[in-house]
């Protein structure tokens, strides 16, 4: 086995990996930073993001108000410490990203501009057109060159934490080229994976957005917090999920039913005036939109197509030329993967999976409970988003807590006492060569990777997606727990040692099966709905019994154990959310 | 990386590249057909006055300048060009190229300024 | 015309078992909504496991997917099988070597990319506090376009001087450097001349053009080297004609 | 190690006929060995012009010559073409902006034929002179 020695070592080189190197890097150039990535870093699913990124900045603004969206759009779930601390960090956060060069779209005078955003009061989203997240994790990229301490491990895929003595001390991973399993010893880690959208069906997320990050994390003894918590997005184009931009909708954009009709009324969302008022219609939380989609549904007002049932989102009325300033990408997405060119037609939306709200469980430092083992971004869950993000906050975070967790792990490298055992470490790591090497070996397998992906994918979908029950969930629970036990039994028919793909299809499968039961057990124990998760069976918000983050801590039969944290509360006492003409 | 002298050359080649796509299709059809096609009458080019051209000092600058640049565009492109084709020897396809619009050069001031 | 199914050639190449590539034929539904890319996918998934690719966002903007397709290089993710034949004829990107199948090793571009110095160097040095340095719908239209390239090596795989000189910076890098260039928050531009202006620099390019033609989110990186010689020549004189100006 | 990329070879000098846009840029180039021709023709009739009359005479026959003549068509369509591709490119090379906006490559390419006409009827009209 290969050893690879270094001071920080950062599993994810998306915007949050990106940034926690760069961090580390200043902070003490002296530090070795390893950033290891499954793949090359401008190939992250930050690339995706569109519509922008949250910060306080015009003098009408206030942190109150970016306080007040973020903890009532997350329905009183985010620990309201982390969410000031957020607040005051991203206008900073995003004025650095200005000066290393990314090109956010500007005002007539060359200051920064911003648009306004789903269930914000005021407009606070910094854009660049509508290529956010590309342009800030190719300006992260770029900055990241500059920085000779920063060494690359593009195409390596990790697999686990290495442990010892309760502390963190590295991880393997396999060099995607080589086949070869690697040790990286590091004095701490820092997990920036990103999101696990691919346990669903239809999401807008990437390939790469299988959740390893979190399964390491979870299975090394870190409890996953909120993983009921799994945002729909209103706008997705039917059949590839491909995301239509809440910049859509800031824009002006409307969301009409069958009829013609503006339906988001009839859901405590209105009134329906013809401009975008503020937390009102079309600028509703993403939670309450793809709800009202799903009651549209029901009473059979949505448009049938082969890819399933849409409503249409018209952008008729901006104009050929307001489109193509501001919403290019759509325009183009649109044209190309549903064949509707928006200055002309309305364009088929549906819901689709986004955003995990939960993850790796950390504190406001982005520490885990391991010492030495950090988590920033997607992946990890220091809830500030609680029930439901608000659209643009989740950039924000991970440049402020992949900033935190990068000066974080470079404190603790440089106070770290004593040397990591390393034989001790190698024997944990040889685990991982081992695992690798059944899985080569198997020979008569009996399940398919794609097969079992796909059922677990269904169950999913038809157990915990918009609206959940204690029926469906419980069938889910016990689905996953079945896939949880038949997927010993898959095999590999790619046994080439050379970018084997098809083994990178089976750890990424194995990690999502176990992300897929916290997230269905977890939800399976919120009696109550909430943000995101919405139960049928108990409509109403609980704070009694649920104002609490669930921590569902790993089991290997696919049925982790759920227990409880009380939610931080400075300011905020919980309330009724209101949107639409209500809110004022 | 040291940077490249390619600048002088290039400058050249853009320079005639320009030129001689605003003039040398005239240029080619005047000497080529003006008089075949019956364009011109023949004494248009006749010896005399050719010479008259070329001893008056603006008639020269109108000779030399034009024709130094399009050959040293083309002595460029030539190189290049052959690199193109698959001949590795650039050293000497250079000194090959550059050297005859030298040698070009050369034997206009000689034309044009010393005869 | 309508079809039911469509026949994939893929360049296959395994270093463990082949010494070199072949083709292998997959027959695949056709399906009018679908990309390649989603053919592909699905030879992955039902009739051969070992086919290897990369991909990730499916809409054309991670840069992953990239191939050539019937001799074209195209990004698989945003080329319709309903704009092909009955035969598509898919090959790893040309002027890289096959790591396998379909995956080609990208390390020297990646070299390249960070060779030009791809990042602000400040013209003066302002604290966050400070604020945003100020720059003007204008100033920003002026590098804007070269500010989109996704890496996707697209150009690379056209560019026939990538192929003939493998040293040449190549047209994504270079476009990315005259991308600072223009930037009015930088002055880098001299200490990116050490490589950009070197002869595997500019220099290397005989403006083809191709590479400009196949770019899926048009950079036009010919333009942009083509500026850069210019700038770089007029700089070249400059110094020339002023040499007491030199640092 | 088991990697052992393959690499695929370049065709050092036929690779430009893979592609129809490889076709057109090798003729574009091309267009120079014509032109370099015709600038040596030109400087060889101005050495001419300086041995004499008798010198000068033979010159202009060549030139007259059907050989002559096709070397000249064949130059004017390279020329043309060479003209042609240069005025293409200009707006990429030398973009122009106007109150922060592009101007359109085709009314930059545009005036450049515009000015190609009146330069030549200028050159026309100057020689007939
Ligand atoms: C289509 C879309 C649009 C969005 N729009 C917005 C928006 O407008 N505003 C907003 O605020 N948010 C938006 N989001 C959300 C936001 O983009 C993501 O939450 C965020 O980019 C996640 O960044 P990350 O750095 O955590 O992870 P990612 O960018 O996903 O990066 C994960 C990294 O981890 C690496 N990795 C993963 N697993 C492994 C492994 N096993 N071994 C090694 N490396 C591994 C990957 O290679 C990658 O480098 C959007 C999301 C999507 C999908
Ligand atoms: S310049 Fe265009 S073709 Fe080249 S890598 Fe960038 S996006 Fe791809
Ligand atoms: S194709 Fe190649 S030669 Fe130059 S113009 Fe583009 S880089
Ligand atoms: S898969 Fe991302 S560009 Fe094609």
């Amino acid at each position: 086995m290969k050893i690879i020695e270094t001071d920080v070592a950062i599993i994810g080189a998306g915007g949050a990996g990106l940034r926690a190197a760069i961090s580390v890097a200043e902070s003490d150039p002296q530090l070795k930073v390893a950033l290891i990535s499954k793949v090359y870093p401008m190939r992250s699913h930050t690339v995706a993001a569109e519509g922008g990124a949250a910060g306080v900045i015009k003098d009408e603004d206030s942190f109150e108000n970016h306080f007040h969206d973020t903890v009532a759009g997350g329905d009183w779930l985010s620990d309201q410490d982390a969410v000031e601390l957020f607040i005051h960090e991203a206008p900073r956060e995003l004025t650095l990203m200005e000066h290393w060069g990314c090109p956010w779209s500007r005002k007539p005078d060359g200051r920064v501009a911003v648009r306004p955003f789903g269930g914000m009061k005021i407009e606070r989203t910094w854009y660049a057109a509508d290529k956010t997240g590309f342009h800030l994790l190719h300006t992260l990229f770029q900055t990241s060159l500059k920085f000779p301490s920063i060494k690359r491990y593009d195409e390596y895929f990790s697999t686990d934490i290495v442990v010892v003595d309760g502390k963190c001390c590295g991880f393997t991973a396999i060099e995607m080229r080589s086949g070869e399993v690697t040790y990286f010893k590091a004095k701490s880690v820092i997990i920036a994976t990103g999101g696990a959208g691919r346990v669903f069906p239809f999401t807008t997320n990437g390939a790469i957005k299988t959740g390893d990050g979190m399964a390491m994390a979870y299975r090394a003894g870190v409890a996953l917090k909120d993983m009921e918590f799994v945002q729909y997005h209103p706008t997705g184009l039917p059949g590839t999920g491909i995301l239509i931009t809440e910049g859509s909708r800031g824009e002006g954009g409307l969301l009409v039913n069958k009829d013609g009709y503006r339906y988001l009324q009839d859901y405590n969302l209105g009134p329906p005036d013809p401009w975008p008022r503020k937390k009102a219609m079309e600028l509703g939380p993403r939670d309450r939109l793809s709800q009202a989609f799903w009651h549209e549904q029901q009473k059979g007002r949505t448009i049938k197509t082969a890819d399933g049932d849409v409503v249409h989102l018209d952008l008729r009325h901006l104009g050929e030329a307001k489109i193509d300033e501001r919403l290019p990408m759509v325009r183009e997405l649109a044209k190309s993967y549903v064949g509707v060119d928006p200055v002309y037609d309305p364009i088929p939306v549906r819901p689709v999976i986004h955003y995990t709200m939960g993850g790796i469980d950390t504190n406001i430092d982005a520490a885990t409970n391991i010492p030495g083992l950090y988590a920033a971004g997607e992946c990890s869950c220091v809830s500030i988003n609680g029930a439901n993000r608000l659209g643009s906050n989740s950039l924000t975070e991970l440049l402020v807590f992949g900033a935190r967790a990068g000066s974080g792990a470079a404190e603790f490298a440089k106070a770290r006492q004593g040397a990591i055992n390393e034989s001790a470490a190698k024997q944990e790591a040889e685990k991982t060569e081992k695992r690798l090497a059944a899985l080569f070996a198997k020979e008569k397998a009996t399940e398919s990777i794609p097969g079992l992906r796909k059922e677990m994918n269904d169950t999913m979908e038809s157990g915990a997606g918009i609206y959940r029950t204690e029926d469906s969930l419980q069938a889910t629970c016990t689905k996953m727990s079945e896939i949880r036990k038949r997927s010993a039994n898959i095999g590999l028919q790619d046994k080439s040692k050379v970018f084997n793909t098809d083994m990178a299809e089976a750890l990424e499968l194995d990690a999502m099966i176990d992300v897929a039961c916290a997230m269905a057990n977890s939800a399976l124990q919120r009696k109550e709905s909430r943000g995101s998760h919405q139960r049928l069976d108990f409509e109403a918000r609980d704070d009694k019994k649920y104002l609490k983050h669930s921590l569902a801590h790993y089991s290997p039969d696919g049925n982790p154990k759920v227990d409880y944290r009380d939610v931080t509360i400075t300011s905020s006492q919980p309330a009724e959310r209101v949107y639409g003409g209500a809110q004022e | 990386m040291a940077r490249s002298n390619k600048p002088i050359v290039w400058g050249l080649f853009a320079a005639g590249g320009t030129l001689s796509a605003f003039i040398f299709p005239a240029v080619v059809f005047v000497i080529g057909f003006g008089v075949t096609l019956g364009f011109y009458s023949p004494d248009v080019f006749s010896y005399e006055r050719m010479q008259a051209l070329a001893a008056n000092p603006l008639g020269k600058l109108c000779l030399f300048a034009p024709t130094f640049l399009i050959i040293w565009h083309a002595a460029h492109r030539l190189r290049i060009t052959a690199h193109d084709f698959g001949i590795r020897a650039d050293g000497l396809v250079a000194a090959l190229c550059y050297g005859s619009a030298a040698v070009g050069t050369v034997a206009m001031i000689y034309a044009l300024f010393i005869a | 015309m309508s079809r039911d199914t469509v026949q994939l050639e893929i360049l296959r190449y395994d270093p463990e078992k082949d010494s070199e590539p072949y083709f292998s034929t997959y027959e695949v539904p056709f399906n009018d909504d679908w990309v390649v890319l989603d053919a592909i996918n699905y030879v992955k998934e039902n009739l051969d496991r070992t086919l290897t690719y990369r991909w990730s966002c499916h809409m054309a903007v991670c840069g992953s997917c990239g191939m050539v397709i019937n001799g074209e290089p195209v990004l698989s993710c945003h080329t319709f099988m309903r704009d092909y034949g009955d035969k598509i004829r898919i090959e790893p990107l040309q002027n890289f070597p096959v790591e396998r199948d379909l995956v080609v090793v990208i390390d020297d571009f990646v070299e390249k990319l960070g060779s030009v110095k791809p990042y602000i160097v400040p013209k003066v040095e302002k604290t966050v506090d400070e604020g945003e340095y100020i720059q003007s719908p204008a100033q920003l239209a002026v590098f804007k376009q070269y500010t989109a390239c996704i890496n996707c090596l697209l150009c690379y795989s056209a560019c026939p001087q990538v192929g003939l000189n493998p040293g040449f910076v190549g047209p994504a890098a270079l476009a990315l450097a005259h991308r600072y260039n223009l930037d009015s928050r930088d002055v880098g531009r001299a200490a990116r001349e050490d490589v950009v202006a070197s002869n595997p620099g500019i220099w290397e390019c005989s403006f083809v053009g191709a590479c400009s033609e196949v770019c899926p989110k048009s950079v036009d990186p010919a333009a942009a080297i083509q500026q850069t010689k210019i700038a770089s020549t007029v700089d070249y004189f400059t110094d020339f004609l002023t040499p007491w100006r030199k640092q | 190690m088991s990697r052992r990329p393959y690499i695929r070879p370049v065709q050092r000098s036929t690779w430009w006929l893979a592609q129809p846009r490889y076709i057109r840029y090798m003729a574009r180039e091309v267009t120079s060995a014509f032109l370099c021709a015709y600038s040596l023709l030109i400087i060889v009739g101005l050495v001419r012009l300086a041995q004499g009359p008798l010198a000068y005479d033979a010159f202009l026959a060549a030139v007259y010559s059907t050989s002559g003549q096709v070397f000249s068509l064949l130059t004017l369509i390279f020329a043309i073409y060479h003209t042609y591709t240069w005025f293409q490119v200009t707006p990429k090379a030398m973009p122009i902006r106007k109150g922060g906006k592009l101007i359109a490559g085709s009314i930059i390419v545009g005036a450049h034929w515009f000015v190609f006409l009146i330069a030549s009827v200028i050159i026309l009209y100057l020689v007939g002179m």
